[in-house]
């Protein structure tokens, strides 16, 4: 009846691979031959100093970019080029760094938009909506308030989330992003600009995402505690370069990651 | 204060997500049904249903039709007068090829056609944003009001180059031309308007609604959550134009009996947007406001003069009209940018805290 | 295959024959092209430094001309008039900053466009009440604008230019000279530029945005009265002039919401385009293709070039 | 009609009874994922049944104690019923209890089988698990984060539920003997025990037998002619002998449905989506709500404030009257009536008790201010005084005979005296059946003859003939002029002030009475907001002179009222200190029931205490205090303390002679 001393990773096969893609924008190299792999089940952080070309990557992986040159490998279909939806079809969901949510929407509305491509009630019973529309809309429902509990977001089920302090905001966007079921979950700085019992928080649900539907995630942060609690394998970039990639004890003790984290600070962030 | 709610949980979420969740809203648009079908026929003259209500009922359903391409969907059209024409045309051709068909279906059918020239001019959406696409559906806006000037076909080649519109009746009755009266077009238009509102708020608050805010709000979310947006926007184009092409259709049939094409004119796409923008965007309640306020207001400050008997000519006092809505119009933005049906809510809100302040 | 001749071939051979037609075409399409763009000067003028999508610009070109018209009708001198006028549109300028743009600062640009629309309105009404809504003759010979026209033979038919065009061509010029310099050198335009850019740098350069929005709107209030002056010249001072306005959109979006040289190059190839496509395809149509064309061309164009074609590209980050 | 049906005699049958009786009447709402989950008494007879037959099995025998720990959920209910099936006896403990407070009542009352909520409990747990000899299994609701956990010894309510109910189907016999067991269960056994946080030391495991409470709870019902249709909402904690009796006990006797909140925080939204008919509370929470309201209105506009104090002061004067059916002018009545429609109304439907026939409120005495206010607008507020050693009920006000300062005439089939030291003594059906495990306890309390000292010093009213009571016995003290000195008594008086959230007098053996004041955060704080006082901290805020200048003007007025009183004219504050921490219950200054724990709090603060009396305008403390998490910390400050002018008595009482 212990509690469980660390989380054992649960390491699977490749979900995805990333070979030397590089993606540029006139000129400028956001990410330069860059190639990690992505296991099931596991929690992989991907950090580096600004500019490092972190959010460039998530870009490419859900199609939001396309990198001038590389391969990724999806479940084991290879693609090069694809469009965000495909991705989104294809299993992967993601937050962003300075929140992408509905604002003009309820909590309620903006998770359940997450539903999207699981509801399929045809046009015209949505201009009834009774009968099978209502029926799936109730099963959607039920889906997502199991989400609303799992993130204890109750209280705000039905204020739109505009008007939501931004730690909640933060959360109805995984909220929205988990109402996809994905396989794999892309999460862009969960946790910038809050406070630390928020912190404790998203690292809480992050982790129970992981263990309770197995989702596979791939985060960017910069708090490098959290990398340390959270991460199975991190990937550091730096000037859109892969540096390293190991388990977060190795990686806090490479020379290269100090240096590119004690180094003088340079570019925008990506 | 109205609002008593203690006591009405929701035991479904059927009955948590139904439009109006609250007893006493639910009463209360029972009672203006009411009034609308029951207390207006009976009591209302002639000018109050052929001047005011109709014409107010029709702009609501063109407004609702805007509203769901600019208000829910984010994209901004000038073409509405265009597509309540196509209606209008649609339903005369469709009328005189097939003279036996109730009317009413071929009111309610010439909205695909609006709905297929919509989806058509809606195309370039995906690419053009903003105050540019505004700009690509006056393409359609005059495109068609060409149309309508050059193609006798289209009004039947009749000489004044006007639609005349036939005689046509229902169950015996005259529903459109000459002979039908006030009364029957009102009961006419009003059930078709309640049944299409019926059907907006369906879709609205549905799946489609979702899809459509969520375009609105934030395209790249909405595609990264897997929404395929030249479809979604096309759909908005599509329901939106129908609705418009039913209210131009009902506008010739069941209101003026006949029109020119200049009715469709630039002016009428302005005029309902206007309705959109004060009524409230993305909000069906407050189509029916803008309608209301837009339409009636002139209505209002023509009869003014009379009333007083001031003497102003009346070329004066329609200038004086186009002086005060045009300051209206500033006023109001300046006021409530989001438009009455904010204020409404404000007010309902405050109704349901009282006597607290929030 | 008859109509594909007639769509493809047989436009080129009548330019072919007829070269004095083609001409004539040309320099008409020239003008309108300029008047169009000296309209879409005023759009851009005002978007570029307040991100306002003035819709009444068009309806501040017939008001401009209606007041300088009534004013010498009610026996005002013809110069006295036109200064008059200015000041005028400097009021309007100085009231539309105080009653609209202030109040809705920082509202969504779709609230801000309405606004110009009812701006529209009111102005419509204002105009008609104050001078009679019917239309007006334009006080050419009084503003010693030229008349009559110029014809020289030659291209085997006569080419024949209104003078009052090309006086139109010519001061047209001046206008976007003068505003190009005004921008370039002035430190007021330099302001400007810089408040399309970022409003912390307008401030710095010590100007008040409130102060910028008085002038771009004056500076595009005296574009419009430029406008109705000589398009008033060539027809008559009328509000359907106001829907001929409307053209500068087209032109607009052709060139690019934020580019004065795009307002330029844009108006000259609607103008010229739509009055090529009138004379050569629009009677395939039954004509009147006019209204129309200007609107399918910059549709047709946008498809692939959305953001205009002197616009900035638009990378869009998450 | 259930409450004559004295076959009844244990809750098990009762549940069974209902399912029979009232099929398919909701018994239980919990608002869980959005909606209100709702179960009739049938349904809710086969989850306690399925779930007793999987507790069976794994193990839970006649006899054994088991523990409930959590917030208030159906299943957390229905588990107490279920073990109860089988014999075994429920031990629920207080959700917020710390570890240690959770390993002292687990080990001591010998529990076997802890059946919790969720994570958090379980890690209490865990924590303690070393301490807990005869815990052997630990049933959680929520699985939630608790995959990783060695399972060995931990069960999901689920798969137990799913134990019960495949033993149910499998074998026929299972049913009879599930049936026979609640059958042999008799109304003289133990049917729970309560673990009452003490005023003073380890808390006493007070035993109540199935008798001692459904016979009780049949006479609250009848009293206040309780029935099936009753709405109540279940808040209070499950470890709290009110929440037994209320939400449980009563519940099963008249088989009315009991609905959970969603949340905490969700509560008054809750309770106003229900509509409850029947409500108790102690007397905090229509504190609370009072100030909350106070609080709100004060950022209303002008015109609405008048429109509402002027209603509310209108309400006070008439509004009881006219709850109490006395006659009154017909103006009075009218304007009562245009009241009602604009303010009364709508505010008691903001709070959810437009139904309510009949609230409580119990455990502490009442501000006078705040019992009327909401007499005054409508509500039928009734006072009772009640113990867990007498399962609640020792008395009660009937409809129509509210007073303030009293609590009410002896409840059915109570008799009560008053002993020569002034203590307020019981004797009931409902008496308990001594301490776990604690004889001597149990004999200091509860004499031979069956009657029961209740601690508390109280008296009969001469005018009323209600029990007034005045304080717990011990605390009834004498400044060293041997002026009565009853330190709740005035503590009571201050706190109806909203801005305070607490009082601590002191004057025992002292030549004066001095009082320590906690400010309340939420009405001190908008406050501050509305006088543009900065504050960073609850400390900042409580030291700021402009604060202590709002609080004196309070302990003035209260002084004022004290000199109206011949025997507490002498008792007025001479000094006063605003503290700098909240008194709390994890820092034992407070019990779990939030009552003051004033021996604890006394010499914690001490160096303050010394300071009243030496004279001096301030003091140095250092106090040490545990956060949420358990970890501890010191907060020190240097807090002021200010001198306040006492009324003399006789000019008191010339006033009123004038």
């Amino acid at each position: 009846m212990r509690a469980p001393s660390s989380r054992e990773a649960a390491l699977g096969e490749v979900l995805l691979a990333v070979e030397n893609v590089s993606l540029s924008f006139g000129g400028v190299n956001a990410l330069t031959g860059v190639s990690f792999d992505i296991r099931k089940g596991e929690i992989r952080a991907i950090i580096g100093p600004n500019g490092a070309g972190k959010t460039s990557m998530l870009n490419v992986v859900n199609g939001f970019y396309q990198p001038q040159s590389g391969r990724i490998t999806f479940k084991g279909q290879v693609r090069t080029s694809m469009r965000p939806h495909a991705a989104a079809e294809g299993g992967i969901a993601r937050t962003f760094q300075n929140l992408a949510l509905f604002r003009g929407m309820t909590t309620l509305d903006n998770i359940l938009a997450g539903r999207a491509l699981k509801m399929r009630r045809g046009f015209f019973w949505q201009l009834i909506r009774h009968g099978p529309a209502l029926k799936e809309e109730v099963e959607h429902r039920r889906r997502v308030e199991e989400i609303i509990d799992f993130l204890e977001i109750a209280a705000i089920r039905k204020i739109p989330v505009g008007r939501l302090p931004y730690g909640l905001q933060k959360r109805v966007e995984l909220g929205r992003a988990l109402a996809m079921e994905p396989d794999l979950l892309l999460l862009d700085e969960p946790m910038a600009g809050m406070n630390l019992e928020e912190k404790e928080d998203m690292s809480r649900f992050i982790i129970d995402v992981n263990q309770q539907y197995g989702t596979t995630i791939a985060l960017i942060e910069h708090d490098m505690g959290v990398v340390m609690d959270l991460s199975d394998r991190v990937v550091v970039l730096d000037y859109g370069r892969k540096i390293a990639d190991a388990t977060p004890g190795e990686v806090k003790r490479d020379k290269n990651v100090i240096r590119a984290y004690l180094g003088e600070p340079h570019g925008t962030s990506v | 204060m109205l609002y008593r709610e203690a006591g009405q949980y929701k035991s479904s979420y059927a009955a948590d997500m139904a439009v109006f969740p609250i007893l006493q809203d639910r009463i209360g648009i029972a009672v203006i049904l009411l009034v609308a079908f029951v207390v207006f026929p009976l009591a209302g003259n002639d000018f109050v249903l052929n001047a005011v209500m109709i014409p107010f009922l029709i702009f609501a359903l063109a407004a609702i039709g805007l509203n769901l391409l600019t208000g829910y969907t984010g994209l901004l059209s000038l073409g509405t007068g265009g597509f309540m024409g196509v209606g209008a045309y649609a339903c005369l051709k469709l009328t005189t090829i097939f003279p036996h068909v109730d009317i009413i279906v071929w009111i309610v059918a010439s909205g695909f056609f609006s709905a297929a020239v919509g989806v058509l001019f809606g195309l370039p959406s995906l690419r053009i944003k903003g105050f540019y696409l505004a700009v690509a559906t006056l393409a359609a806006q005059f495109f068609l009001e060409w149309c309508f000037i050059r193609i006798p076909w289209l009004y039947n080649n009749s000489v004044s180059g006007a639609i005349e519109v036939p005689l046509r009746t229902l169950f015996g009755i005259p529903v459109t031309g000459p002979t039908a009266t006030p009364v029957t077009r009102y009961l006419i238009v009003l059930s078709i308007v309640v049944v299409m509102t019926w059907v907006a708020s369906n879709l609205v608050h549905g799946r489609i609604g979702r899809m459509w805010m969520s375009v609105r709000d934030m395209d790249l979310a909405a595609e990264l959550i897997g929404i395929r947006l030249l479809r979604a926007k096309l759909l908005a184009f599509a329901v939106s134009s129908f609705y418009c092409g039913v209210a131009g259709a009902m506008m010739v049939f069941l209101w003026y009996g006949g029109a020119e094409a200049d009715v469709f004119a630039i002016d009428q796409s302005f005029l309902v947007l206007f309705m959109v923008i004060i009524g409230g965007l993305g909000t069906l309640i407050g189509s029916f406001f803008g309608a209301a306020l837009i339409y009636i207001l002139p209505i209002a400050l023509r009869a003014v003069p009379a009333a007083f008997d001031l003497p102003i000519r009346p070329a004066a006092a329609e200038q004086l009209t186009f002086v005060i809505v045009g300051a209206l119009i500033i006023v109001f933005l300046v006021l409530e940018p989001n438009g009455l049906a904010r204020l409404w809510q404000i007010g309902k809100q405050k109704l349901r805290v009282w006597p607290f302040p929030y | 295959m008859d109509i594909l001749y007639k769509i493809f071939i047989d436009p080129f051979v009548q330019m072919g024959t007829a070269p004095d037609l083609l001409v004539q075409t040309l320099w008409d399409g020239l003008v309108a092209g300029v008047l169009y763009s000296l309209i879409a000067l005023g759009f851009v003028l005002i978007f570029k430094a307040s991100g306002v999508f003035n819709f009444a610009q068009g309806i501040m070109v017939v008001f401009a001309a209606l007041t300088l018209v009534g004013l010498h009708e009610h026996g005002v001198p013809a110069f006295v008039a036109l200064g008059l006028t200015v000041v005028v549109m400097f009021a309007l300028a100085f009231g539309v900053e105080r009653l609209i743009l202030r109040p809705l600062v920082n509202q969504s640009d779709i609230i801000l466009f309405m606004a110009t629309f009812g701006l529209t309105y009111f102005l419509i009404g204002l105009g008609q009440l104050v001078f009679g809504g019917n239309p007006k003759v334009m006080i050419a010979s009084e503003l010693y604008l030229p008349k009559g026209a110029i014809e020289f033979k030659g291209l085997g038919g006569f080419v024949s230019l209104q003078k009052i065009d090309i006086a139109a061509v010519i001061i047209a010029s001046i206008m976007v000279a003068v505003l190009a310099v005004f921008f370039q050198r002035t430190r007021i335009g330099r302001a400007l530029r810089a408040v399309a850019d970022s409003h912390q740098a307008a401030l710095s350069v010590g100007i008040s945005l409130e102060q910028i929005w008085v002038i771009v709107w004056f500076a595009a209030g005296v574009v419009a009265l430029a406008t109705g002056i000589m398009w008033g010249a060539r027809s008559e001072v009328s509000f359907s002039l106001q829907v001929v306005a409307l053209k500068a959109l087209p032109v607009l979006i052709l060139g690019g919401l934020t580019s004065i040289p795009g307002a330029i190059v844009g108006g000259l190839i609607i103008g010229i385009g739509e009055k090529l496509g009138e004379f050569y395809w629009g009677p395939l149509l039954g004509g009147g293709i006019e209204t129309w064309l200007a609107y399918v061309i910059a549709l047709g164009f946008l498809v692939f070039r959305p953001q205009g074609l002197f616009g900035e590209k638009i990378i869009e980050r998450i | 009609m259930l409450s004559t049906d004295l076959g009844l005699d244990t809750l098990p049958k009762l549940l069974i009874h209902n399912a029979a009786a009232l099929g398919d009447r909701p018994a239980m709402r919990h608002k869980d994922l959005g909606i209100w989950q709702a179960w009739t008494w049938a349904q809710m007879l086969e989850e306690v049944r399925a779930f007793s037959v999987g507790l069976a099995e794994i193990g839970l025998k006649r006899g054994d104690k088991f523990t409930i720990v959590g917030s208030n959920r159906p299943r957390l209910y229905w588990a107490m019923c279920a073990g109860q099936a089988l014999g075994a006896v429920p031990v629920p403990v207080y959700a917020d209890a710390v570890a240690d407070e959770m390993a002292f009542v687990l080990a001591h009352a010998e529990v076997t089988l802890a059946v919790v909520e969720d994570q958090e409990q379980v890690d209490k747990i865990i924590a303690v698990a070393d301490r807990l000899p005869y815990l052997a299994q630990v049933v959680y609701d929520e699985p939630r984060g608790l995959k990783d956990y060695d399972h060995s010894r931990m069960i999901a309510f689920e798969d137990v539920r799913s134990i019960g109910r495949k033993k149910l189907a499998s074998d026929p016999e299972c049913l009879r003997q599930w049936e026979a067991g609640v059958a042999a269960g008799k109304g003289s056994d133990l049917s729970v025990i309560l673990y009452t946080s003490g005023t003073t030391g380890r808390s006493k495991g007070v035993m109540l037998t199935y008798e001692n409470t459904i016979i009780s709870a049949r006479n609250a019902n009848a009293f206040d002619r309780l029935d099936q249709n009753e709405e109540v909402i279940a808040y209070l904690p499950l470890a709290w002998v009110g929440d037994y009796i209320f939400s449980y006990v009563q519940a099963y006797v008249a088989g009315y449905c009991v609905n959970c909140p969603e949340t905490a925080e969700t509560v008054v939204q809750d309770r106003r989506e229900i509509g409850t008919t029947y409500a108790f509370a102690p007397p905090r929470v229509y504190e609370n709500v009072l100030t909350l309201t106070t609080v709100r209105m004060a950022d209303a506009s002008a015109f609405k404030r008048k429109v509402f104090d002027f209603f509310i002061a209108f309400a006070g004067r008439w509004g009881e009257k006219i709850l109490d059916g006395e006659k009154v002018p017909l103006t009075v009545r009218l304007l009562y009536g245009i009241g009602n429609l604009f303010v009364y109304g709508p505010l008691m439907n903001q709070f959810g008790l437009s139904r309510i026939r009949v609230a409580y409120t119990a455990g502490e005495a009442i501000g006078p201010e705040i019992f009327r206010f909401w007499r005054g607008i409508g509500l039928n507020l009734k006072q009772l005084y009640g113990q867990t050693e007498a399962s609640v009920y020792i008395t009660a006000q009937p409809d129509g005979d509210i007073r303030a300062d009293a609590v009410g005439n002896a409840s059915p089939d109570v008799e009560i005296k008053i002993s020569d030291s002034g203590e307020v003594m019981f004797r009931s059906p409902g008496v308990f059946a001594g301490y776990y495990k604690d004889p001597e306890k149990t004999a200091e309390v509860l004499t031979p003859d069956g009657w029961v000292h209740t601690g508390d010093a109280g008296f009969f009213d001469p005018k009323s003939g209600q029990l007034r009571i005045i304080d717990r016995a011990k605390d009834v003290g004498h400044l060293k002029d041997g002026t009565v000195f009853a330190p709740k008594y005035i503590e009571n008086k201050l706190k109806f002030y909203p801005n305070i959230r607490e009082a601590v007098a002191l004057g025992a053996g002292h030549d004066s009475v001095c009082a320590m004041i906690n400010i309340d955060l939420t009405a001190v704080g908008s406050w501050a907001e509305r006088n543009n006082v900065v504050y960073a901290s609850y400390q900042e805020l409580a030291a700021n002179p402009r604060v202590y200048d709002m609080i004196a003007r309070h302990i003035d007025e209260v002084n004022r009222s004290l000199a109206d009183e011949e025997v507490m004219a002498g008792a007025q504050i001479h000094r006063f200190l605003i503290l700098h921490k909240e008194l709390d219950a994890d820092d034992g200054e407070l019990t779990r029931t939030q009552k003051l724990r004033r021996g604890h709090i006394i010499d914690r603060y001490s160096p303050l205490v010394e300071a009243f009396y030496n004279g001096s305008t301030e003091a140095q403390i250092a106090t040490e205090v545990t956060f949420e998490d358990g970890h501890k910390g010191v907060i020190a400050a240097r807090v002021a303390i200010r001198d306040m002018k006492p009324y003399p008595a006789r000019a008191a009482k010339m006033e009123r002679a004038a």
